[in-house]
């Protein structure tokens, strides 16, 4: 029966190449990477043609995790559809209520306070650590170092602490709304958050000599999946990615919303090996320099978070009125800094309370798309580096 | 029931049929081959019961079997190394149908 | 057309598995009557033996275990005989192999017989099992034989262990219950190295050129 | 009624069966039994469980060599060949050999080891407790796993079954596994699915029975041990491809591939770091090779000359290529091939596997002790021994095998090598199946090469007394002190860092305190 079943199921690679080039010769063949794999993160499916251990073509599959999240957009008031947009990158949940507020707000006018203003900034920084932490964690995961996972996620539990104690969700918040943020600061934030801030900072060390410069891991990443500059730019890459190919682009620099431009930070890009302590393999674009610009935001996401923790003035938190807004007969489409990259929400009012129209340009969405480019040609083991250096979520990339 | 060379050699003897018989029907080129590693155990038995059960001292029938076993791993490194080959020229192993030097 | 060919090649194997019984026949073994001269060296070794029947095996026990192993080694081959499917050919392979190094034990030689479980079940044995894989397109590669080819092939190597057994049951055979002593590696290691030197430089210079040989034929380029 | 459809074989609903009910029973009463004990009494437990097992690994080890004495005094000659079980010695005469040896109280003793003097009884027993020592290593090694893996990554590891930190969790582990159903992928060559774990699992207990724990500590004492040894780590890959192969799954058969390279490449380089210690000591028995250790920690083969010692280091990196531990698990990838090989094995075949693996790292890690790390003897040379006049008595040979030689220490210093598997596993990330190879045919290959001509060469040239001899004696074992104190230092480091861990945020206590 299985001889049967074998032979009579049309043949997938009829047709392709056969790798003749090679020393031995060798046959094709298909294989699914998901949608259940561990390395895939989430029910990304990538289908393999490979020869061997070589990838000869990686081809991501997605939408098996699609909940119709912009549809829903156009049936909701605004402040209703705020809890769905954490739902989409369910890693960085203050980033998107952060997106779609600011969307709002700049469509139907809303003035925001200072003080929301700052304790948005700061909880967006935090929760770009969160996410970082778990893309560097996760990542050690795909390299098979299962401890620096466990570090990552010890830190990632106090700033979910943190988050818990300010809104009472550890991962949906909905605590940035449209106006401001839903409650005020509890007592004594800012004192932990300082005593987490001098905790964690030596915390990224010590995460850079257990992972990122240790050799095997340099070895494993260090000139795997090489982005260049003008691919980058021309995939539409965004966030870390492309910063790992040495654009200098982060839109809290060049074209600063909210308050970003209070801040004195870096903007950390892919360096060539060699330079700076980079470990020499390396090449601008690599899975590794996609892994250390990570780290390094998380530095300048710290530094980020003490300037406004100093700054941090009184007054309301939320603006007067932020429910029942009639959305003027306008588009608006706007662009912030998730830590993927950048986040986009297209919204279009029609007078009434609810958009005719939200659409979510999603970073894991275009980056995963640069997978198949960077993909061929590359050793099946390097599939999980690159794939968890493009550090894709999901349930954004599909909505 | 005490053991004697006699045992052995019937054993070996049992086992080179088996070989020869896998040489002639298989029509896989590795199925050839274990048929090949088959016979040669046999005639390792063979070596190593007349080294035991034979008058004198000297291990000659233990070094023949070492050299043996030698050849049998160059044979068969040769002999994938054939198959291989054969695959990537014809597409199959099939050793009836390698006859391209065939008349 | 291909069958005619086929059944050809197997006429061809069968004619000179015969031609090799009947000069196995024919040949002359040395059984204590023809051979006189051996008289007194079996005289030593019966000394020999009294001597060191205490550090041979019981023979009982050798008996039990020959049987088993020797029986297992038979089971296997015929296994392999049967089977269709290679992978399943070299794990009876496996299993022949395995019994045999056993029955090297058995019979005092302990270095062969680890020696037989590395190079041929290490070594030979992933080698066949790399070829299969990288030889076939399905796991059920079959390869089937006419059936008159089979049955000929059975009847021939059937008349062929007929003929052996026969033969070796006529024949006299030396009768030493034991080894005369057994053999320590050192002093295999001595002889390899002192009276068989030449055949030990020359094994090894042919595995290096079947090393070289072997990359060179599986690469080539087409 | 329209039944629906599957696209898999529909299968009978499977239970397990009764063997394995009765596996569960008895350990579930085993466990009802001792639990609260230990969940009472868990230090003094531990302490007694320790003192049991020295003193009946001596008790036990004093009885054969009592046999063996006695059967020396009672002259071989006189054995019978009475029956299929070995030789069955005249009592009297063993009676009267032992009072003529001296031995006391024989008169009594010969009649109650009576059943002792049949080879058979006596090589049943010696395999039990072999067994039994091979079911408990990888129980306990796999339960230490994870409590260092625990500590590693700052958490606690298995604190529940069994109470006293989780001291039976492997064999709650064990019972759930033996109950699980079998699985066999309906595609799968069944046959070979359902032989493949014992192919993986029964080579790397037989090389047990070859592994010497002391000098007459050995089930079967064989001259080409070693060989013999590298020959069943060697079949273990067998299972391994066969495993891969049989389960007709893509991903199995790459675990499978990756296996066969890996050890096929790793084993030349690991075959010529074993080569150096045969060359010194010009031996393939391990007893042998372990004896000539016994002059204290200088004279153990690693530190013998430099090539020994990149000799040891060497075998050891080949050494965890060989049993696919962290980082050249490669055939069982999680993160790239979701399990490799055994991605389709359920139950009790799965566990198989893993008793295999735990079993090859044991054995593994004994044989790098005997060739390179002294074997069976303390760091303390047993001329010291000599020199305190202890005698012979029962006494002075239990405190000479606790401080100067024997099984325990053998143990103890395999538990230790263990202990920097788990630690490697638990610390590195994974290399890939390229930089595998090329460490070992670019990197370890050409390395052994040299070492094995610069030990030669060593051994030929440099003289084994005077200056020069001297100086690099004092060299080596400097840094070996060196080496040793460092990784001491660095395995316990980490138990004053984490006290710096008390006080900062969300750390009120210590993980596991």
């Amino acid at each position: 029966m299985s001889e049967i079943a074998l032979e009579t199921r049309p043949d997938p690679l009829a047709g392709t190449d056969k790798s003749e080039q090679g020393d031995v010769r060798t046959e094709e063949m298909l294989v699914n990477m998901g949608p259940q794999h561990p390395a895939t993160h989430g029910v990304l499916r990538i289908v393999l043609r490979t020869d061997g251990e070589l990838v000869l073509e990686a081809v991501p599959h997605i939408g098996y995790l699609h909940r119709c999240a912009e549809k829903i957009g156009e049936n909701l008031a605004p402040y209703q559809y705020i809890p769905y947009t954490d739902r989409m990158d369910y890693l960085a949940g203050m980033n998107n209520n952060q997106a779609f507020a600011i969307a709002i707000e700049r469509l139907a006018g809303v003035e925001v306070p200072l003080r929301a203003q700052y304790i948005r900034v700061m909880f967006a920084e935090l929760n770009r650590i969160a996410s970082h932490l778990v893309a560097f964690g996760t990542y050690g995961l795909d390299m098979g170092a299962f401890t620096p996972f466990l570090y990552a996620f010890r830190e990632r539990e106090m700033i979910l602490d943190l988050f818990e104690s300010a809104c009472g969700a550890r991962l949906t918040y909905s605590y940035i709304t449209i106006g401001g943020v839903t409650d005020d600061l509890p007592d004594r934030f800012l004192e932990v958050l300082d005593e987490f801030m001098d905790y964690f900072e030596p915390k990224i060390d010590e995460y850079n000599q257990l992972l990122s410069f240790n050799q095997i891991f340099v070895k494993r990443t260090a000139d795997v999946g090489v982005i260049s500059a003008e691919d980058a730019v021309r995939w539409a890459l965004t966030g870390p990615v492309l910063r790992a190919s040495g654009v200098n682009w982060d839109l809290r620099k060049s074209t600063p919303y909210e308050i970003y431009d209070r801040f004195d930070f870096d903007i950390p890009i892919g360096l060539p090996g060699g330079s700076e302590g980079v470990p020499r393999a390396v090449v601008v674009g690599d899975s590794w320099n996609r892994h250390i610009v990570k780290v390094w935001e998380m530095r300048q996401s710290c530094r980020i978070i003490r300037q406004a923790m100093e700054q941090m003035p009184e007054g309301p938190h939320i603006a007067a009125k932020t429910k029942n807004l009639k959305l003027p007969d306008d588009e608006i489409y706007i662009e912030i800094e998730n830590p993927r990259g950048q986040l986009g929400f297209y919204v279009r009012g029609d007078g009434t309370q609810i958009p005719s129209r939200v659409k979510v340009r999603g970073p894991s969405f275009c980056n995963i798309s640069v997978l198949n480019h960077i993909g061929s040609g590359c050793l099946l083991a390097d599939i999980p580096a690159i794939v968890g250096s493009i550090d894709i979520v999901m349930g954004e990339c599909d909505r | 029931m005490s053991i004697g060379l006699l045992h052995y050699l019937i054993l070996s003897a049992g086992v080179l049929c088996c070989g020869l018989f896998v040489m002639m029907t298989k029509r896989n080129a590795i199925g050839i081959l274990i048929g090949i590693e088959l016979v040669l155990n046999s005639v390792n038995i063979n070596f190593i019961a007349f080294d035991r059960y034979r008058a004198g001292g000297g291990m000659d029938g233990q070094i023949a079997a070492l050299f043996v076993i030698v050849l049998a791993a160059a044979e068969a490194a040769v002999a994938v190394a054939i198959c291989m080959n054969l695959y990537k020229n014809i597409n199959t192993i099939d050793v009836d149908r390698g006859d391209a030097l065939h008349g | 057309m291909i069958e005619q060919r086929q059944t050809k090649n197997s006429f061809l194997i069968v004619g000179l598995v015969l031609a090799a019984c009947a000069s196995s026949a024919s040949a002359q073994y040395p059984t204590p009557e023809n051979r006189p001269a051996r008289a007194a060296e079996s005289e030593l070794n019966a000394e020999e033996s009294v001597v060191t029947s205490t550090v041979a095996p019981n023979s009982a026990v050798e008996a039990a275990l020959f049987y088993l192993f020797g029986g297992t080694l038979l089971v296997s081959a015929l296994g392999v005989c049967v089977t269709k499917s290679v992978v399943r050919m070299a794990t009876w392979l496996f299993g022949a192999l395995g019994a045999a190094a056993v029955l090297y034990f058995l019979m005092g030689a302990a270095f062969l017989g680890a020696i037989q479980l590395i190079v041929y079940a290490g070594g030979t044995l992933i080698l066949i099992v790399f070829g299969v894989m990288l030889t076939s397109k399905s796991p059920w590669v079959r390869f089937d034989c006419p059936r008159i080819e089979m049955w000929a092939a059975g009847g021939v190597v059937g008349v062929l262990f007929v003929a052996l057994t026969t033969l070796l049951i006529g024949t006299q055979w030396p009768t030493l219950s034991a080894a005369a002593h057994p053999a320590t590696i050192a002093e295999f290691g001595k002889e390899l190295l002192t009276t068989y030197l030449v055949p030990f430089e020359v094994g090894s210079v042919l595995l290096l050129v079947v090393m070289i040989g072997a990359a060179h034929l599986a690469r080539q380029e087409n | 009624m329209t039944q629906l459809s599957v696209p898999w074989r529909p299968r009978a609903k499977q239970q397990h069966g009764p063997m394995a009910a009765l596996v569960a029973g008895f350990a579930k009463a085993l466990y009802a039994t001792f639990a609260p004990l230990v969940r009472a009494f868990p230090g003094p437990l531990l302490i007694g469980a320790i003192v049991t097992v020295i003193v009946g690994v001596w008790a036990n080890y004093l009885v054969f060599e009592f046999v063996d004495t006695a059967l020396v005094a009672a002259d071989t000659n006189v054995v019978a060949e009475t029956g299929l079980f070995g030789g069955l010695l005249a009592i009297t005469e063993v009676r009267a050999g032992l009072i003529a040896a001296g031995v006391p109280g024989a008169g009594t003793l010969c009649y109650l080891l009576y059943p002792l003097q049949y080879g058979l009884v006596r090589d049943v027993i010696g395999a039990g407790g072999l067994l039994g020592f091979i079911s408990v290593i990888p129980l306990y090694v796999i339960w230490w796993e994870r409590k260092v893996a625990g500590r590693i990554q700052s958490r606690t590891g298995p604190m529940r079954v069994g109470g006293w930190h989780g001291w039976s969790q492997s064999m709650a582990d064990g019972i759930k596994l033996i109950c699980k159903e079998d699985l066999c992928p309906a595609d799968a060559d069944r046959p070979l699915f359902k032989l493949a774990p014992y192919l993986a699992f029964v080579p790397a207990i037989l090389a047990f029975f070859a592994l010497p724990f002391g000098t007459y500590w050995v089930f079967r004492e064989v001259d080409v041990a070693l060989v013999f040894i590298l020959a069943m780590l060697g079949i273990e890959v067998l299972g391994v491809i066969l495993a891969g192969w049989a389960s007709n799954n893509k991903w199995s058969v790459y675990g499978a591939m990756r296996e066969a390279c890996q050890m096929v490449s790793y084993e030349i380089p690991m075959g010529m770091a074993l080569l150096i210690p045969i060359m010194a000591v010009g031996t393939l028995s391990l007893t042998e090779l372990g004896d000539t250790q016994s002059g204290g920690w200088t004279s153990w083969i690693v530190f013998r000359n430099p090539f020994t010692f990149v000799a040891a280091i060497a075998y050891y990196i080949a050494s965890l290529a060989n049993c696919k531990r962290a980082p050249f698990d490669l055939p069982e990838s999680e993160s790239e091939l979701v399990a490799g090989f055994h991605t389709e094995y359920s139950g009790f075949r799965w566990s198989l596997f893993f008793f295999g693996e735990y079993a090859a790292m044991f054995v593994v890690s004994g044989l790098c002790v005997i060739l390179f790390f002294g074997a069976w003897y303390s760091p303390l040379p047993m001329s010291l021994a000599e020199s305190w006049g202890l005698g012979d008595s029962l006494i002075a040979r239990a405190i000479k095998g606790l401080l100067f030689a024997g099984p325990l220490w053998f143990v103890g210093k395999c538990v230790f090598l263990l202990y920097v598997q788990i630690w490697i596993r638990w610390t590195l990330p994974r290399i890939r199946i390229d930089q595998v190879l090329y460490a070992c045919i670019q990197v370890l290959l050409p390395l052994m090469m040299v070492v094995l001509m610069g030990h030669t060469l060593y051994e030929l040239f440099v003289p084994t007394h005077g200056l020069v001899w001297s100086i690099f004696n004092i060299i080596l074992s400097l840094i070996g002190a060196v080496a040793v104190l460092g990784m001491i230092f660095i395995a316990t480091y980490g138990f004053w860092n984490r006290v710096g861990l008390v006080g900062s945020l969300g750390v009120e206590t210590l993980p596991g305190s």
